[in-house]
């Protein structure tokens, strides 16, 4: 005798066919949420029916157009897992390579000049693992092709992603990471546009960490590669304070530093007194801190 | 199912009129302390001699005449009591909160020794002529000396996690103490030194959760001519022989509450309730009466031809041990009845939860 | 006799799918079967539970086999629940394999009422009571009814420690979580009993006397006890104390890779205080801290306390370092709309480098404090195949607030404000803040664009200018009555000192125009008459800021401070001096994450004449208002002019504490912040300004203003918004109180 | 002194540490695994020579901006073995 209960809805056994007819009809009208509905009752109702393959691949289908990549994501990895042999598993593999290619720009970012690669690749990896591998196991599918472009797309774009933050190693002149985020490019992402920059870093990085031989073998693939390729890259130029501030106009750019191999008993550097640094080290005599 | 209740719980039976045999006569009622608390503590009152001695939640024990019920002398602990009054040769015992022993002179309530023990005792400590044995919530027996309180020995049984409240009391004979424990085990024990004699595991738990799995013995051992009766939580009422320890018969039965006997029948108020006669000898239920469903009915008490019984409401049911039709009933205490009853001569003594001592005649 | 079978024919199925009865017959065509092997396929077809009755039958050499199959569950109706919603308990069943559409079993009734009773036990409502019967239907399907009287939860009756001299009763259970029922138990289910919580109440009981020397404290047994009636819990402790212990003395053994006395110093045991295993763990920790900081950040700290009899124990942490660690790569998540750089650069962290643990983690303050990212976490994952290097994973939350702040705005001060100015300070992503547009108020029109570039050189020198036009109409801002044109433009720079403070220096330029409206006050009219009405002014800002807040939108621990002084260079048509100190600190008050936060906030200003001219009045400090003391319309507090308008002063002094506590009844509240909050403050003049007939100068303390209320800030998609209700405590009948305050743009 | 006075810079600590007990226990004929005990994994395992790993140190110091830098080359022959190695160490203990 509950209060509120009302009547026990009596969800009527309406048949799997008729059921299943119903879900398309709505996928064809766009009414994804409806079809997602009917097809997630069809999918309760009649567990082995005739109709529960395809209407699982329906049910990707309509969560994919409904931007509800999650869903989509899980109940294709499902299908994937419970009939890895279905004839038409190339297109559960499209599907959730193309929701993940979508998933994480929002719509609004979609129309902001915001450059893409330089933002977290996250499910771009994804997206290219699956695509991978749809081309992988099904080459002659008819997704393979489109598939194909987007993995282009996909590998240039994680490419250039690279490049962004070995640029930022190199201005922080972490040279060790800066040629190893190059490395990364060569090996991984090969025939991308991203390369020769990528070994230009790395040329760069060798010269700066002294290792004259490996920046010549780097320089070598390069030339024989990218002949007369001239990167944009190089030693970001020092500014003193003085012209940072006046926007260039007085004091002087500095040379580079002075490298200097460590003895192995380094002596500890002395800590800077409060007043040299609230002084600007204007007044500290020469002795005491070593130019 | 109310709409502010929210919970539906199940319902105590109704109580049901019948044509009244007898007659209840009241010889005497006093109020007594500020009675027992809601803490489903069993604070049992005890008869020695011609002395009630009673008490409260708050710690106040109290001797009291047994004819005229006029108080003879009253001691406050002033520290809240949670196990029942056990009665010796000449001592008055009972168990504080915070887990000690307190001895009483009989004759005029003075404290004569305290021991701190591990844990709560739930039940009345038991004596004999010269030791006192407390039977502890963690399933440990301690002896201790009765007129020093110097520990003798402890007995420790393993009980689970999970038990119901409250323990069994031990009968502590000359030479021997036979206690039952929550983990449903029969169990006798050497007076001097405190070792196993004998163990007989009274019910098997069986079920998956820890609810279905609780078998408390919290029922006392009930001594009858060379046989001990004895009843567990959702297991068998068993009958064990005394002399060699083997089990006579066993009957399938559920109940928290301690036995009676009488009419050559062992009467046991069930878990639901129902308050079933067996009989003696050949185990065989003699009859059982449904009446008082979920009324939470305390342990029975044998009063002339009758069985008497109390409830949660304060009820206390006279039933014809022949067939254990109605034949009075009398209300003792609006708050309810939980504690054992005494009878003696004839006299049923009973201790309400509010504190009211009633004593009462059948005829 | 055997005969080969040519083919198998399936009859009377409805629901089960062909292909299930033919997997478990097992009889293809062309196999020939003799009698037993029939009987053995029909039971291993009979096994799956699906069939009441299978009979084979032979027609020439096609095999027959006819099923009669079980009805099949179409409905399972509970009735009588309330607390566990239909759902959760049809969820349940399915776990346990029993849902709509599921073959019904012989066993499946009795399965049902125990998985349903367990359910209920494991809310703690023992007292659960429940009927399962079966209702046929057509088609060979049934429906379940299932009953169920839920009972009541068992609730905790009495808590009794045994044993326990040295501390009382309630001071134990004050440590525990399960209480007994309290006066608002309806509100918690503190009461209810569970038994992990009684077993983190044991730990927590245990800590307590481990907390405070007594090492050998034990729990001699646990006994937890259920009334008859199922309805109330009473769990029962006995414990052994032990003896006080205190530290003797406190040593370092094993690999020591860092110098001992570095080590011996993080450790805060000191030798002949009382034992506390709280300090010993936090030694622990902080070995392995300073440890991380040298790049072992496997390295394993375990102390070995070793008791002696005259009741003090020798602390010893043995030391293992394992190998020194290298970070390989470090990957950013999450930001869709930042650059990855705009988070890298903030990370002190190399790649390629030696670990250090407190480079990771003062990383993740540094990002939080950029205030582009709502939250912050870095994980530290080893790389497989090595056992020196790990990658690290920085996973930001980008703040949602829109690119374009062009809101339609209102606040008390200046009335509706219609605000087309881009203000962002992570502009598209990039880390620079630009701000460019037209504000349009009763109170000010404002045409301006600003440009900071926080990162300049990589190492944090930032650089950025601005130019303005802003002509404020104080008297519509309830101040004496003029209005300024002021026409500005500057440069700004600073870099930081070391990892927390900074400076930055300004160089503007402006020119201001007094414009007296007509009824203005005897001040404005003498400082006009003495010093003119336009002026143009050079001067140079140089502030100093030490920022240790664990993020910059809603911070809930650490504090920051800042001083500046503002010079009015000599030589420029009026030179002054302003000098400010700003201060605020936030301090979490319980121990877990969500609970209370204490904040105090305070500011210290003081300006005043440099060279020949006067103070320009312009310049003053105004008090009053939802950024200084809430509770008073904006501005109003201080000296008053001749016309009865505030003046402002050229002393300012506030004040603020403030008591952060969860938003209540909102489960993601981490872009909401409410507050109870009290206010102190006021402005003064040192010396009567020129044309004043006299005036109450002089720093008078007992002029500070106090006010107490309530606070609310909440970042919605279009910006912060945040509104005050507060009380004057001490408000004089001339101040102009405010209770209801409210302005976008701005958050506590 | 440093070109920003007062600037405050974080020191850029880049690739594995190298102490001379780590090259003395260095044994000729040792695997690329036992190596890799001793020094630890190389940041630096360049892509177009696989038989040779760099253990080079490079720590620029945010105070002073002078830079010490430590380099050591394993040189691995055909079959993956330790054939010799070249750098900022003197070759220590008994070398066969």
């Amino acid at each position: 005798c509950s209060w509120f209960g009302g009547d026990e809805k009596e969800a009527p056994d309406v048949p799997e066919q008729q059921l299943y007819q119903e879900a398309l009809d709505m996928l064809e009208s766009a009414n994804y949420v409806a079809a997602i509905e009917k097809l997630q009752l069809l999918e309760a109702r009649y567990p082995f029916g005739r109709f529960s393959d395809q209407a699982q691949l329906e049910l990707i289908y309509a969560y994919h157009k409904n931007y509800e990549s999650e869903a989509a994501r899980a109940t294709a990895d499902r299908f994937i897992r419970l009939n890895p042999n279905h004839e038409n598993l190339d297109y559960a593999l499209y599907l959730k390579g193309l929701t993940a290619f979508e998933k994480d720009r929002t719509f609004f970012e979609k129309y902001l000049p915001i450059d893409e690669t330089q933002r977290d690749p996250g499910s771009a990896l994804e997206s290219f693992q699956s695509f991978q591998q749809l081309v992988s196991r099904f080459p002659n599918s008819q997704y393979a092709p489109d598939a194909q472009k987007r993995m282009t797309y996909l590998k240039n774009r994680l490419a250039t992603y690279e490049m962004h933050v070995a640029r930022y190693y190199v201005k922080r002149e972490a040279w060790v990471a800066a040629a190893n985020r190059g490395r990364y490019v060569v090996e991984n992402y090969q025939q991308t546009p991203a390369v020769p920059d990528a070994l230009s870093v790395m040329v760069l990085a060798y010269n700066e960490l002294g290792m004259t031989d490996l920046a010549a073998d780097s320089q070598a693939v390069l030339d024989a590669n990218f002949p007369g390729y001239q990167s944009n890259i190089q030693l970001a130029k020092k500014e003193s304070l003085l012209s940072t501030a006046t926007f260039g106009l007085l004091g002087s750019n500095d040379s580079p530093r002075p490298v200097q191999t460590a003895k192995p008993d380094q002596p500890e550097t002395k800590e800077r007194s409060w007043f040299s640094r609230l002084t600007f080290g204007i007044f500290d005599n020469e002795a005491e801190s070593d130019k | 199912c109310g709409w502010w209740g929210g919970e539906v719980e199940i319902e105590p039976a109704e109580l049901v009129d019948f044509q009244a045999e007898k007659e209840v006569q009241v010889l005497w009622s006093s109020s007594v302390g500020s009675g027992l608390g809601e803490k489903f503590n069993k604070l049992s009152l005890a008869v020695n001699g011609e002395v009630i001695y009673a008490l409260d939640v708050d710690g106040k024990v109290f001797a009291v005449n047994r004819g005229d019920g006029k108080e003879i002398w009253k001691t406050d602990l002033d520290t809240p009591i949670l196990g029942g009054v056990g009665v010796g040769p000449n001592h008055v015992a009972v168990t504080t909160e915070s887990g000690e022993v307190v001895m009483l002179n009989a004759d005029d309530g003075a404290e004569m020794w305290r021991q701190q023990l591990s844990s709560e005792t739930l039940s009345p400590v038991q004596m004999n002529t010269d030791i006192a044995v407390a039977q502890l919530q963690n399933g440990k027996l301690v002896a201790m000396d009765i007129s020093t309180g110097k520990r003798l020995w402890s007995y420790d049984s393993q009980i689970p996690r999970l038990t119901l409240r409250g323990t069994s009391s031990p009968i502590v004979a000359s030479n021997v103490t036979i206690a039952g424990f929550a983990n449903g085990k029969l169990v006798a024990v050497r007076n001097d030194s405190g070792a196993e004699l004998w163990e007989r595991q009274v019910t098997v738990p069986e079920g998956k959760t820890e609810l279905e799995r609780l078998i408390d013995i919290d029922a006392r051992p009930l001594y009858i001519n060379g046989v001990i009766y004895i009843v567990s939580y959702q297991g068998r009422l068993v009958a064990v022989s005394a002399s060699d320890a083997q089990i006579l018969w066993s009957q399938k039965a559920s109940s928290y509450q301690s036995l009676a006997a009488g009419f050559g029948n062992i009467y046991v108020s069930q878990e639901n309730g129902f308050i079933e006669a067996f009989d003696q000898r050949s185990s065989a239920s003699v009859w059982r009466q449904t009446a008082l469903e979920n009324r939470q009915t305390t342990a029975p008490e044998v009063l002339g031809t009758t069985v008497a019984v109390g409830d949660f409401d304060g009820y206390l049911h006279f039933m014809s041990q022949v067939d254990g039709h109605f034949v009075a009933r009398y209300r003792v205490d609006s708050d309810g009845m939980r504690g054992d009853m005494a009878v003696v001569d004839d006299v049923l003594y009973v201790l309400g939860n509010s504190g009211r001592l009633v004593a009462l005649q059948l005829n | 006799q055997s005969f080969t079978v040519e083919d198998v024919r399936l009859e009377g199925l409805q629901r089960v799918e062909p292909g299930l009865v033919l997997r478990n017959l097992d009889i293809d065509s062309g196999q020939s079967v003799d009698q037993s092997e029939i009987a053995e396929a029909t039971r291993r077809v009979f096994r799956t539970g699906y069939f009441d009755d299978i009979r084979i039958a032979r027609d020439g050499n096609v095999l027959i086999v006819r099923v009669q199959e079980r009805p099949a569950v179409s409905l399972i109706r509970l009735e009588g629940n309330k607390v566990l919603e239909d759902d959760a308990l049809l969820e349940g069943l399915k776990q346990n394999g029993l849902r709509e559409g599921d073959v019904f079993k012989r066993a499946t009734l009795e399965k049902i009422r125990q998985d349903l009773l367990r359910m209920y036990a494991g809310q703690g409502r023992y007292g659960a009571a429940i009927e399962a019967e079966v209702e046929p239907l057509s088609e060979n399907r049934v429906a379940l009814n299932i009953d169920i009287k839920e009972g009541k939860v068992a609730t905790i009756q009495h808590v009794n420690i045994v044993g326990n001299t040295v501390f009382s009763d309630e001071e134990l259970k004050d440590e525990f979580s399960l209480k007994l029922p309290g006066f608002w138990d309806f509100f918690s289910d503190s009461d209810k009993y569970a038994r992990e919580k009684l077993a983190g109440d044991l730990e927590r009981l245990r800590s307590y006397y481990l907390d405070r020397g007594y090492i050998n404290f034990t729990i001699d047994s646990s006994q937890v006890s259920l009334s008859p009636d199922k309805k109330h819990v009473f769990i029962t402790v006995s414990v052994t104390e032990g003896e006080k212990f205190s530290v003797g003395d406190v040593t370092v053994a094993g690999d020591l890779v860092v110098d001992e006395q570095e080590l011996l110093d993080a450790i805060t045991v000191a030798k002949g205080a009382t034992f506390s295993r709280r300090e010993m763990t936090e030694s622990q920790d902080a070995l392995v801290r300073k440890l991380g900081d040298k790049g072992y950040l496997f390295a394993n700290v375990s102390p070995v306390p070793k008791i002696n009899d005259d009741n003090t124990v020798n602390l010893q942490f043995f030391i293992a370092p394992g190998k020194q660690t290298y970070v390989r790569r470090i990957a950013i998540k999450g930001n869709t709309k930042t650059a990855d750089v705009v988070a890298r650069r903030s990370i002190s962290q190399m790649e390629g480098g030696l670990v250090s643990s407190a480079a990771i983690e003062r990383s993740k303050q540094r990002i939080a404090q950029t205030g582009y990212f709502k939250d912050v976490n870095v994980e530290t994952a080893p790389v497989p195949g090595t056992d020196d290097q790990v990658d690290l994973e920085y996973s930001v939350v980008e703040d949602n607030t829109g690119n374009f702040s062009a809101s339609v705005g209102f606040s008390q001060t200046s009335g509706a404000i219609l605000n087309l100015s881009v203000e962002q300070d992570n502009f598209l992503g990039s880390g620079n803040s630009v701000g460019f547009g037209i504000t349009q108020s009763d109170t000010i029109t404002e045409y301006k664009f600003s440009y900071v570039e926080p990162y300049y050189t990589v190492d944090g020198v930032s650089r950025g200018y601005n130019i303005y036009s802003r002509e404020t109409h104080y008297d519509e801002e309830n101040v004496s009555n003029y209005s300024t044109d002021t026409l500005g433009a500057g440069v700004n720079f600073g870099y930081p000192m070391d990892d927390y403070q900074r400076l930055n220096f300004g160089f503007n330029f402006e020119g201001i125009k007094v414009k007296p409206s007509n009824d203005v006050s005897q001040e404005v009219t003498d400082y006009i008459d003495l010093e003119g009405d336009s002026f143009n002014i050079f001067n140079v800002q140089l502030s100093w800021s030490d920022n240790h807040l664990n993020r910059k939108i809603f911070p809930t621990e650490g504090y920051s401070q800042s001083a500046s002084i503002e010079i009015g260079v000599p030589g420029s048509d009026l030179s002054y001096h302003k000098e400010q100190y700003k201060g605020r600190i936030y301090y979490p008050l319980s121990e877990d994450s969500e609970g209370l936060i204490g904040s105090l906030r305070g500011r210290l200003a003081f300006a005043g004449k440099l060279g020949d001219n006067e103070y320009p009045f312009f310049k003053n400090y105004y008090s009053g208002g939802l950024s200084s003391v809430r509770g008073f319309d904006s501005n109003s507090l201080g000296p008053r002019d001749s016309k009865d308008d505030p003046f402002g002063g050229n002393v300012a002094i506030d004040m603020s504490a403030e008591l952060i506590f969860p938003v209540p009844f909102i489960k993601d509240s981490s872009s909401m912040r409410t507050l109870l909050f009290a206010d102190a403050g006021n402005v003064f003049l040192t010396e009567c300004p020129v044309g004043s007939s006299g005036c109450d100068n002089g720093i008078k303390l007992d002029e500070l203003r106090y006010t107490a209320g309530f606070g609310f800030s909440w970042l919605t998609p279009i910006g912060p918004i945040s509104i005050a209700l507060s009380k004057a405590l001490n408000a004089k009948d001339t101040d102009d109180e405010r209770f209801f305050e409210f302005a976008l743009g701005r958050t506590f | 002194c440093s070109e920003f006075p007062g600037v405050y810079k974080i020191d850029i600590p880049q690739g594995n540490v190298v102490t001379q007990e780590m090259v003395d226990t260095l044994r000729p004929g040792m695997t690329q695994n036992q190596v890799r005990y001793v020094l630890g994994t190389p940041l630096i395992t360049d892509s177009f020579n696989n038989n040779r790993w760099d253990y080079i140190y490079r720590n620029q110091s945010g105070e002073t901006g002078t830079i010490t830098q430590q380099r050591l080359t394993v040189l691995f022959d055909a079959n993956g073995n330790l054939s010799g190695f070249a750098g900022d160490f003197r070759p220590g203990g008994n070398q066969q």
